[in-house]
């Protein structure tokens, strides 16, 4: 299940809806990105006052969708959600949620760490963050594609 | 052919979307891009440097010989950062 | 920050608790084990009724607090959390709660992974399971002990 | 010294702790759990398979060598099955 929305949501609720009643489910597990502060690695830069994500409807649920039926197809899930915001954001508020739910710990777990690597890479979202000292979009970093084709490799799983 | 740009790329070339008919031989996204870079400055500085543009055809990424033609919806947008 | 206790616990609220008023936290990751109704990949065997959980105070919370220790020496974490419950639970029931904090999500996802792991392993907890047929204990699982000692490997991380 | 049994060997030897005055020559866990095994039937069923048998001096997991003396805590229990 996905869903791409400007609300933030609630992780304990959607958590418990997804194991709720399926008395196959063992493990479930979340992964939930948050906004800093703080810039990428930047110690002496300004702190970050909001942030703007900017996305392409239509697209964007094509393609989370796509990578969900991916984690599907590769780990046995009994349940999966994404749910990703978009518009203005500050730090501390919540920005991504995926949550994954199997009757073992490590299906669960490998298939929320890929989920929340191919969606840095996959889904049509970008950043653009304020500071005092102005706004500005935000670049990709190269530790997000190599986070991502660690999973291209076929025996991965 | 609809055309849309996302984050910088629609910053810099000004509009978040338009409506074009192709030039004969304009049949990949590459000739695409060439093509855009002509039309001013706003496109020849946004497409400035292809390997932090990448171009979606009817929302599926697509690489520099995928097809286009009219009817095609075609998005240019830098490499995302969502998550 | 480790619990063990006889009552359930708030998953949402545990996550927000930890990455609260941190504005170098970007990345949250929980883990909650589920009590299944189906017994280990046995598709004829009874259903599970109720499950009693054993532990051996005093040890158990001093296992966590070195688990705990670990992780925090591998990753860079802003805050950890593991919630162990004991006593009587039914299926559907949460277990074992795992919660990591970090400026990344590769720290964070790494570090809950080897806290369940670790923890499997190496926390005094002891299952009894009850079924129509009767009860019994629940016999370790070497997949658990394999599933810990990739983390031995000096270079994991 | 303080002995704990948990789970299947609480229920084995049918008692949940002791205190016991170690014998002269006990002075490893290897040797406490050979002078258990004499103890009685429910010791002897108990322990007869010590690769199912954990052994914790002072709730730290410790191998049949590690040393034992009075005024220690000894627990025994089963290969743990939590989480």
């Amino acid at each position: 299940m996905i869903r791409v929305q400007r609300e933030d949501f609630d992780v304990g609720a959607e958590m418990a809806a997804l194991s709720e009643g399926n008395p196959r489910v063992g493990a479930v597990v979340s992964f939930v990105g948050v906004v800093r502060e703080m810039v990428e690695g930047a110690s002496g830069e300004p702190a970050i006052t909001a942030l703007t994500l900017e996305h392409y409807p239509g697209m964007t649920e094509r393609q989370l969708a796509e990578i969900e039926a991916e984690a599907r197809a590769r780990w046995p899930l009994e349940a999966c959600l994404v749910v990703h915001r978009y518009g203005r954001l500050e730090p501390g508020d919540r920005i991504v949620l995926v949550v994954t739910a199997s009757a073992h710990r490590q299906a669960a777990l490998e298939a929320c760490s890929f989920l929340i690597d191919w969606l840095k890479t996959k889904a049509p979202f970008w950043k653009r963050e304020e500071t005092a000292a102005g706004a500005k979009w935000v670049a990709a970093r190269d530790g997000d594609d190599s986070a991502a084709e660690r999973w291209d490799k076929t025996d991965e799983k | 052919m609809t055309l849309l740009y996302f984050a910088w790329l629609r910053t810099r070339i000004g509009q978040q979307s338009e409506t074009v008919t192709l030039p004969d031989g304009v049949t990949t996204v590459g000739a695409l891009l060439e093509w855009l870079k002509q039309r001013g400055p706003g496109y020849a500085a946004a497409l400035e440097d292809l390997s932090v543009v990448r171009v979606a055809v009817n929302q599926d990424f697509a690489a520099l010989d995928h097809p286009v033609a009219d009817g095609d919806e075609v998005a240019l947008f830098p490499p995302v950062t969502g998550g």
